[in-house]
């Protein structure tokens, strides 16, 4: 019941948001919000017993992984997000009635997450996802342009629209449960109790319908089409948060409804169906990258291109391969959230006014040198620089995909280079513009942004130079607890 | 020991360096006879050297201290290179002096000081000419090498001394592939030494001339080294020539002066006629174009070549 | 006796839903198409109500009453007063797919489905035929509605696309039994993304007033100049 | 043990990054030369460690680092790392010393401090490589290498051709990462460890895939033709003190991976040696020529490094061909000779890239053609760049004589033995090395001549003038290393256990100096009259314009000429004439177009494909909502098909 908390927590928060006029006092109280919320985390995280299941909820190693993570980013961006709003209110790309839209939002996409995480009924988690969907659509949404009205109605149609698909594999999966069990049931921890005894094609049938709406909401090709848009058009705080957290919403119900079907034996085409749309996805997104002219939709396909890479990860239902795709959540996050909000502050610097015009960046390094740095350094980063946390994951699922079979895990390696080539030439061939003479007015930036940015670039340099005892231990027993035998 | 071979090569050089500038005067006067004129006498070579070293050095303005050490390093170099060569008396070999490669290396570094002497002045002529230079050692160079491997492989040995003992030892005709090396060392000759049809030694008209074109800024002493060590250059290979065709004469070990007089002599003779054939053959052809030389060039490697492969299946 | 009936009373039933699915497809004038979408859900309630007679389950029963409230009552009045708000009267616009093709692909669909379904749930076909033809139904039903989704350019025709789309699923949930309050909760859902959809709107009307229509232009939600004529 | 330890050193470069890195902060002359003195400490007891590693042939396992529980990485020295550990060091400290005082001539002084940290960065990266023996740590530090390497080229991010040069080098670098992770990750896969010293035991039959693999990585890195694109676009781009570092000892980096992979990680096949052969034959000849058309001394330069890889491979895949012909003798002669030369090539052409940057800071160009005359201003340069011409040209007793000298010595002796097809083989190998190494030689004298001697061809050049002391010591102090590993070539050969490959320099180069000596003396004794100096005689122009002289095009027009087949050239000439039929002549046009062939036909096609997949692609994310959804419900029927084939 503890997970009820976040909601106490989230209902508090928005109801002083309501209540106060004053713009700082809803950064106080958002930030104050996140932190909570993490204490929370950790709380969960020290002192309760892994796995323990009560009515609809579960806490187990996965989740509380998951919950810690998004805790931080959420922390980080929250920290971020006063700063920026406020940039936005001055410029009046916010209107002022729209500020608690955006914080109520904010607070309540900031109270369900960690909930959707700890629901173990799949149908309750089913629903959390959706509502974060509706509320980050509105936060999409909050900035009252056109574009932006339609990215978050795009989003909304097509996540919802595949959502019902899965709910449709839900009903399967209920069906199937209810030839074990009389009464029928859609908790995880049972369906995995009882799931060696399904009939395997039925239970790929679920699989399916579930994948269609949960990879739509980790931006799969070909359900990503939605996402650059979202992750553009957004305010950078919040497409940190669709990048950093929402897209493991989507990842982590892959990972639970999989986790059930290879419990069947007979169901290792479901790892197949999976590497394909693995390789779809990066193969395309990394085409795609090379034609971006927009940074924020530069990173957004980055996105697109590591959720491909997560899911070939998970394909392969590997100890190893599973280890190493945890971390690489992790890392995604991270510097995904890092490379947003950077990416933000640019943006704030050289917003062009026309709409649909890109933005044009002139001497980075002289005018925003902190954010320029921040940025490339996200960039070394998620192009798998070693000594940064994406690189060795990466390596080591490459070469687990490789002992599985040489030719695919060699053809990988091409679009994540491409990736890679494209992220590094977009930022050198955009920063050394140099501005002859005219160049917009310094945008001189909040500690608050450069604070949460520095302490994503700490978290990068924590995970990067070596995986934490803890976090190893944790891992292991995730391996262990989603049916994984023999950790790493 | 080495203090032995040691004279021994110093003997050699000194023969060589005494008896080049001979050879010139012969090929010359050959050369004369050919053309129906009556031509300088054969000592001609003697007295420019000795008129040239008494005259004044002209430096050009432009000109920095490479064309003021060209001419001694030329000569250093060319005396290192002729311990190489022994031409009466077969020393021991010692550092490894005598190691063909390195023979043709030190040549290679002889040209190319002269090269950059003829770039020195800024003179359009000393360009053309070590441009030209520089752009035919590519051509020729891989005839040379490969008529050093098939010597190599024919004889077995990397070092010029022991090549000699070999053949002294096997006596002549015994090795008949030497015959065909002999013929492409022949047109090697020719070609290093800047003769028709490569140069012309003569002119100095600047279509034609390629090593004298980088001479042009040389003056008094050290155009008369330039000229000496050219003329030894001429004699070492006429030496190595002889030394694997007809290397009766030359003795390996321990011997009394008479001997080795004897053998000097021998050389004298054998050069002189060399140098007679040399005058023939130039007298025989005309001056090519330039850029018709490769031909030319091609023509020698394909020859040595063909002695390696048919040397190789025998 | 009387479950037989009931049976065959399901099936016609179903029947006509996959009609009123059709009609969504291809009418032009959107009250109508309102309406049809509210006599769709009402036939679901009816299902519903036969299936509670089958078996005595409750939950079925509540799953009626609050579809006959919000399905049948309350989102299709919001949806005209929507309609209201802004003047227009027909969808005439068609990409990709005109109504006659798109009926000729769900009725491919529908067969297509019949036979993948028939292979995955054979021991369901024999034992539960019920359950297996309403899978049937209901996902031909969401199929179509995505047809309408894609198919039909104005926002509140993919609104109602997307409304039978869930009425789809909805079918398909209560030939479930004992499927736990979800559905209930995905009714809700619906509700929160309808009430989206309108603010997203209204913010739209905070922002400047030409670029408020250029948008609903672009939604087409505001008849263009050339869709006038 | 300790001796052998390369820890302080290390230490004190990342000592000498850091402090680079803090003087961004505070941009003061002090802060730059600390890190400098750190930076050349640091290289010079490196030095020292290495040569105790080189002397002991053991490996030694230094330490190791573990990432997780189950990832540790091994890092370890042994001879043939000791060997390039030392190349690094030497060079390190002569560039440390080069650099020391360009914080006063150079404006954009926070940049310099960059660059600072990123070089010794590079450095530290390079030498772990080096010293990693499992393959997650030897691709952790290539990639780090590859990425240092490539800022220190963006040095002048604003340049068009800079940004350019850092393209081709990024795309490129990845590309070779690509290829040596894949070749590692099947050598992983066939032996079930990443340890090199373990894959090494496992290994029972070579993997070719993996060599090919592995090969073409390495390939791209060290610049062998025709993926060697990158490199005369990056080397000018930087610095000159990073170039130097780039050719002299990062091109050896690729050649030590493909050395410690060919021999060390796997047993080589028979076809390998041919492989490598033929690549090296194809950038030797290649490479040299394109060196001999250019007329920017730093992409001269640059080609002559793809020219001397050509020349190192050739003598690998020498070895590895004469091993197989049972001539265990010839073959290490082959090796060692070319591990002489990697050292020696790492050597002179840093030093040749220092000295080009001393010549491009103070004439303010690259261009041969605007230089000349140079040799009266900047003597001292001009003597280091000459010594450097004359090594790298194999001239005896220089150092690159010594390994070309062994290669030769091999294919030589080795005539006689093999079997009869394979001599038709070793006699093109050798008639192409004899003429590598003579247009290597036509080419520096035209470097060292069109840029030193005759007269200034333009006003910079004569306003030029002499740099400062430190960057004379850096390459000053690289050739006198180059002239003792000359000289004592055959004293440190026989000490490392290679008794009487080679002849004597040492001993040689006594003989030619007393013989050099005595002429001079004999010229002295026989001056009797006073030197004059007066104009250059030419035909009665009574001022020696600089206008007549020899270009470095004109020089080596006759070459272009002769092997325009090769050069691809295309002259084309247009003439006006005075009358109609043609007899006096009016004026004209005349212009040879060499058009870089690889480019053509290799690089731009494949990117342009590359590129016209992704349009195609990315017409298809068209924002309009319908097609998206249209996406949706294609994806859906086709998955629900799937379900039904699997059933």
């Amino acid at each position: 019941m503890i997970a009820l908390s976040f909601f106490f927590v989230g209902a508090c928060a928005v109801l002083l948001m309501l209540l106060t006029k004053k713009q700082t006092a809803k950064r106080i109280i958002l930030v104050l919000h996140a932190s909570v919320n993490l204490l929370i985390a950790t709380f969960l995280y020290v002192n309760h017993s892994i796995p323990s299941t009560s009515g609809f909820f579960r806490i187990d190693a996965l989740a509380i992984f998951e919950v810690i993570l998004s805790c931080l980013i959420f922390f980080a961006v929250s920290i971020y997000a006063g700063g920026y709003v406020s940039r936005l209110v001055e410029t009046g790309e916010l209107s002022k009635k729209s500020l608690n839209l955006f914080y109520g939002g904010f607070s309540l996409l900031m109270a369900v997450t960690p909930v959707v995480f700890l629901s173990d009924n799949l149908a309750l988690f089913w629903i959390l996802a959706e509502i974060t969907t509706v509320i980050s659509a509105m936060l999409v949404a909050s900035l009252s342009a056109r574009e932006n009205i339609d990215a978050a109605i795009t989003y909304i149609f097509i996540a919802s629209t595949a959502m019902l698909f899965s709910f449709v594999g839900l009903i399967f999966l209920f069906e199937l449960s209810r030839h074990l069990i009389p009464s029928g049931t859609l908790n995880w921890s049972s369906l995995m109790n009882i799931a060696s005894g399904f009939d395997p094609v039925l239970v790929l049938a679920a699989f399916f319908f579930v994948f269609i709406g949960f990879s739509t909401k980790s931006g799969i090709v070909p359900f990503h089409t939605w996402l650059p848009q979202a992750h553009a058009k957004a305010p950078s705080a919040v497409s940190a948060v669709l990048s950093g957290v929402l897209l493991n919403i989507g990842i982590y119900g892959i990972i639970r409804v999989f986790a059930i079907v290879r419990q069947v034996p007979g169901t290792e085409i479901g790892g197949t169906f999976l590497l394909f749309f693995g390789l779809l996805t990066i193969s395309i997104a990394s085409m795609m990258m090379l034609r971006q002219t927009n940074l924020k939709k530069l990173i957004a396909f980055s996105s697109i291109e590591n959720m491909g890479f997560i899911l070939i990860g998970i394909a392969l239902w590997t100890p190893v391969a599973f280890f190493w795709v945890l971390f690489y959540i992790i890392a995604h996050s991270v510097t995904k959230a890092e490379l947003f909000l950077s990416a933000g502050i640019l943006h704030r610097q050289y917003r062009s006014e026309i709409p649909d015009e890109e933005d044009r960046i002139v001497d980075a390094f002289t005018m925003q040198p902190g954010a320029s740095l921040a940025l490339l350094v996200g960039a070394l980063a998620i192009a798998g620089t070693p000594l940064f946390p994406i690189f060795l994951p990466k390596f080591l699922i490459i070469a687990d995909i490789f002992s599985i079979m040489p030719g695919i895990g060699f053809f990988i390696l091409f679009p994540l280079a491409i990736a890679a080539f494209a992220f590094i030439r977009f930022i050198f061939t955009s920063f050394s513009l140099s501005s002859h003479g005219i160049r917009p007015e310094q945008y001189n930036v909040p500690m608050g942004m450069y604070f949460s940015l520095l302490f994503l670039l700490l978290c990068m340099v924590l995970i990067g130079i070596g995986i934490p005892q803890v976090l190893e231990a944790m891992m292991n027993t995730i391996v262990d607890e989603i049916g994984l035998h023999g950790g790493v | 020991m080495i203090g032995t071979s040691f004279l021994y090569c110093l003997l050699n050089t000194a023969l060589i360096i005494l008896v080049s500038p001979l050879f010139m005067g012969i090929i010359r006067k050959v050369k004369a006879r050919a053309q129906g004129r009556r031509g300088p006498p054969i000592c001609i070579m003697y007295y420019n050297l000795a008129k040239l070293f008494r005259k004044e050095v002209v430096y050009s303005s432009a000109s920095s201290w490479v064309i003021r050490i060209t001419p001694v390093v030329c000569m250093g170099v060319i005396i290192l290179a002729c311990f190489c060569i022994p031409v009466v008396a077969i020393p021991e070999s010692f550092f490894g002096i005598g190691n063909i490669i390195l023979f043709l290396y030190l040549l290679a570094l002889y040209r190319v000081m002269i090269a950059l002497s003829g770039l020195d002045a800024g003179s359009s002529f000393g360009g053309m000419g070590s441009s030209r230079e520089m752009s035919l050692s590519p051509v020729i160079e891989p005839t040379i090498i490969v008529v050093a491997a098939a010597l190599t492989s024919v004889l077995g040995t990397l070092n010029i001394y022991e090549m000699i003992t070999v053949t002294s030892q096997a006596g002549m005709g015994a090795i008949p592939t030497l015959i065909l090396i002999a013929v492409s060392l022949f047109l090697i000759l020719i070609i290093e030494t800047s003769r028709i049809p490569v140069d012309n030694p003569e002119t100095h008209l600047e279509l034609t001339m390629i090593h004298e074109a980088m001479l042009l800024e040389f003056s008094g002493r050290n155009l008369a080294l330039m000229e000496l060590s050219h003329a030894t250059k001429q004699a070492i290979l006429i030496g190595f020539l002889i030394g694997i065709i007809a290397p009766f004469g030359i003795i390996s070990e321990g011997s009394t002066p008479a001997i080795l007089a004897l053998g000097a002599l021998l050389f004298v003779i054998k050069g002189s006629f060399i140098s007679l054939i040399i005058g023939v053959f130039e007298s025989c052809l005309a001056k090519m174009r330039f850029f018709s030389i490769p031909t030319f060039f091609m023509l020698a490697f394909f020859f040595s070549a063909l002695t390696l492969i048919i040397e190789v299946f025998s | 006796m009387i479950l037989d009936i009931s049976a065959e009373m399901i099936r016609i039933l179903l029947v006509l839903i996959m009609i009123t699915a059709a009609l969504i497809i291809s009418t032009r004038s959107l009250s109508t198409l309102i309406s049809v979408y509210s006599v769709q859900s009402f036939m679901i309630v009816v299902v519903a109500l036969i299936l509670w007679l089958i078996i005595k389950d409750n939950t079925l029963l509540l799953i009626a009453v609050i579809t006959l409230i919000v399905k049948v009552f309350i989102i299709p009045g919001f949806i005209r007063r929507i309609q209201r708000t802004i003047h227009i009267r027909s969808d005439i616009e068609f990409c990709y797919l005109n109504p006659a093709g798109s009926i000729v692909i769900s009725l491919i669909i529908m067969i297509l489905l019949y036979l993948v379904f028939s292979r995955i749930l054979h021991e369901f076909a024999t034992e539960n035929p019920l359950f297996f033809l309403g899978g049937i139904t209901g996902v031909s039903i969401m199929l179509m509605g995505l047809l309408v989704t894609f198919s039909r350019k104005k926002a509140i025709t993919k609104v109602i696309g997307y409304l039978s789309m869930e009425n789809g699923v909805l079918l398909f949930g209560c030939f479930t039994t004992e499927l736990p309050f979800i559905i209930e909760f995905m009714i809700l859902i619906d509700l929160i993304i309808l009430v989206l959809l309108t603010t997203i709107m209204t913010i739209g009307i905070d922002s400047s007033l030409e670029e408020y229509h250029k948008s609903l232009i672009t939604h087409h939600l505001w008849p263009s100049k050339e869709a006038d004529e | 043990m300790i001796s052998y330890d390369v820890l302080p050193g290390l230490i004190l470069l990342v000592a000498a990054s850091l402090t680079a890195g803090g003087g961004i902060l505070c941009t003061r002359q002090i802060v730059y030369r600390l890190s400098v003195v750190l930076g050349v400490l640091g290289s010079f007891i490196l030095v020292i460690s290495s040569l105790y590693a080189i002397f002991s042939d053991t490996m030694v396992c230094l330490f190791t680092y573990h990432v997780s529980q189950t990832i540790w990485l091994y890092f370890g020295i042994d001879r043939l790392s000791g060997i390039f550990i030392l190349l690094l060091s030497l060079v390190s400290c002569a560039g440390s010393i080069y650099i020391y005082d360009e914080f006063n001539q150079d404006t954009k002084k926070i940049r310099l401090m960059v660059r600072n940290a990123l070089m010794y960065a590079f450095l530290i990266s390079m030498i772990f490589v080096l010293l990693a023996q499992d393959s997650i740590g030897f691709i952790t530090f290539w990639e780090l290498m590859a990425i240092t390497s490539f800022f220190l080229v963006m040095y002048e991010y604003e340049k068009a051709e800079t940004r350019k040069a850092g393209m081709y080098y990024i795309a490129m670098t990845q590309l070779s990462t690509v290829f040596i992770m894949a070749g590692f990750l099947l050598l992983f896969i066939s032996t079930g460890t990443f340890d090199f010293i373990q894959m090494k035991m496992i290994q029972i039959e070579s993997n070719d895939l993996a060599f090919l693999l592995l090969f073409i990585g390495f390939a791209i890195k060290a610049g062998v033709i025709p993926v060697h694109k990158w490199l005369p676009y990056a080397h000018p781009a930087a610095p000159s003190v990073i170039s130097a570092l780039m050719s002299g000892v990062m091109l050896n980096i690729a050649i030590y991976g493909l050395l410690r992979m060919v021999l060390f990680i796997q047993s080589p096949a028979f076809w390998w040696g041919f492989v490598i052969l033929i690549f090296g034959l194809v950038s030797a000849i290649l490479g040299i020529m394109y060196a001999m058309k250019e007329s920017d001394i730093k992409v001269l330069l640059a080609y002559s490094s793809i020219e001397n890889i050509g020349v190192i491979l050739i003598g690998i895949g020498l070895s590895i061909i004469l091993s197989f012909s049972s001539l265990p003798y010839m073959a290490t002669l082959a090796l060692v000779g070319s591990l002489f030369h990697a050292f020696s090539h790492g050597v002179i052409k840093s030093l040749l890239f220092m000295s080009a940057g001393s010549l491009v800071h103070s004439t303010g160009t690259r261009n041969l053609d605007e230089m000349g005359g140079l040799i009266h201003r900047m003597p001292k340069t001009a003597g280091i760049f000459f010594t450097g011409s004359l090594a790298i040209s194999a001239i005896p007793p220089l150092c690159c004589f010594i390994g070309e000298l062994m290669i030769f010595e091999a294919l030589f002796l080795s005539f006689h033995e093999v079997a009869p097809l394979m001599r038709f083989i070793l006699l093109i190998v050798l008639s192409i090395l004899a003429f590598v190494s003579a247009m290597s030689a036509a080419c520096f004298v035209k470097a060292f001549g069109i840029a030193f001697l005759g007269l200034p061809r333009t006003k910079g050049t004569t306003i030029s003038h002499e740099v400062s002391i430190s960057a004379l010591l850096g390459p000053g102090m690289l050739a006198i290393i180059g002239v003792v590993f000359g000289v004592f070539s055959y004293q440190i050969l026989s000490l490392l256990g290679y008794p009487d490959l080679i002849p004597d320099m040492s001993g040689i180069s006594l003989v030619l100096f007393l013989s050099i000596g005595c002429v001079y003396l004999l010229t002295r004794l026989s001056k009797n009259t006073p030197d004059r100096v007066t104009d250059t005689w030419d035909c009665g122009i009574r001022t020696p314009a600089a206008r007549i002289e020899y270009t470095s095009v004109g020089f080596s027009e006759p070459l272009l000429t002769i092997f325009s087949a090769l050069f691809r050239t295309k002259k084309c000439i247009t003439k006006q004439y005075q009358d109609p039929d043609h007899c006096i002549f009016q004026g004209g046009t005349a212009e040879m177009r060499l058009f870089r062939f690889f480019e053509e036909y290799l690089y731009i096609p494949v990117s342009k494909m590359i590129y016209r997949t992704a349009e195609i692609i990315s017409r298809h994310q068209n924002g309009s909502l319908d097609t998206y959804l249209m996406y949706l419900f294609i994806t859906v029927v086709i998955i629900i098909l799937m379900m039904g084939c699997i059933a």
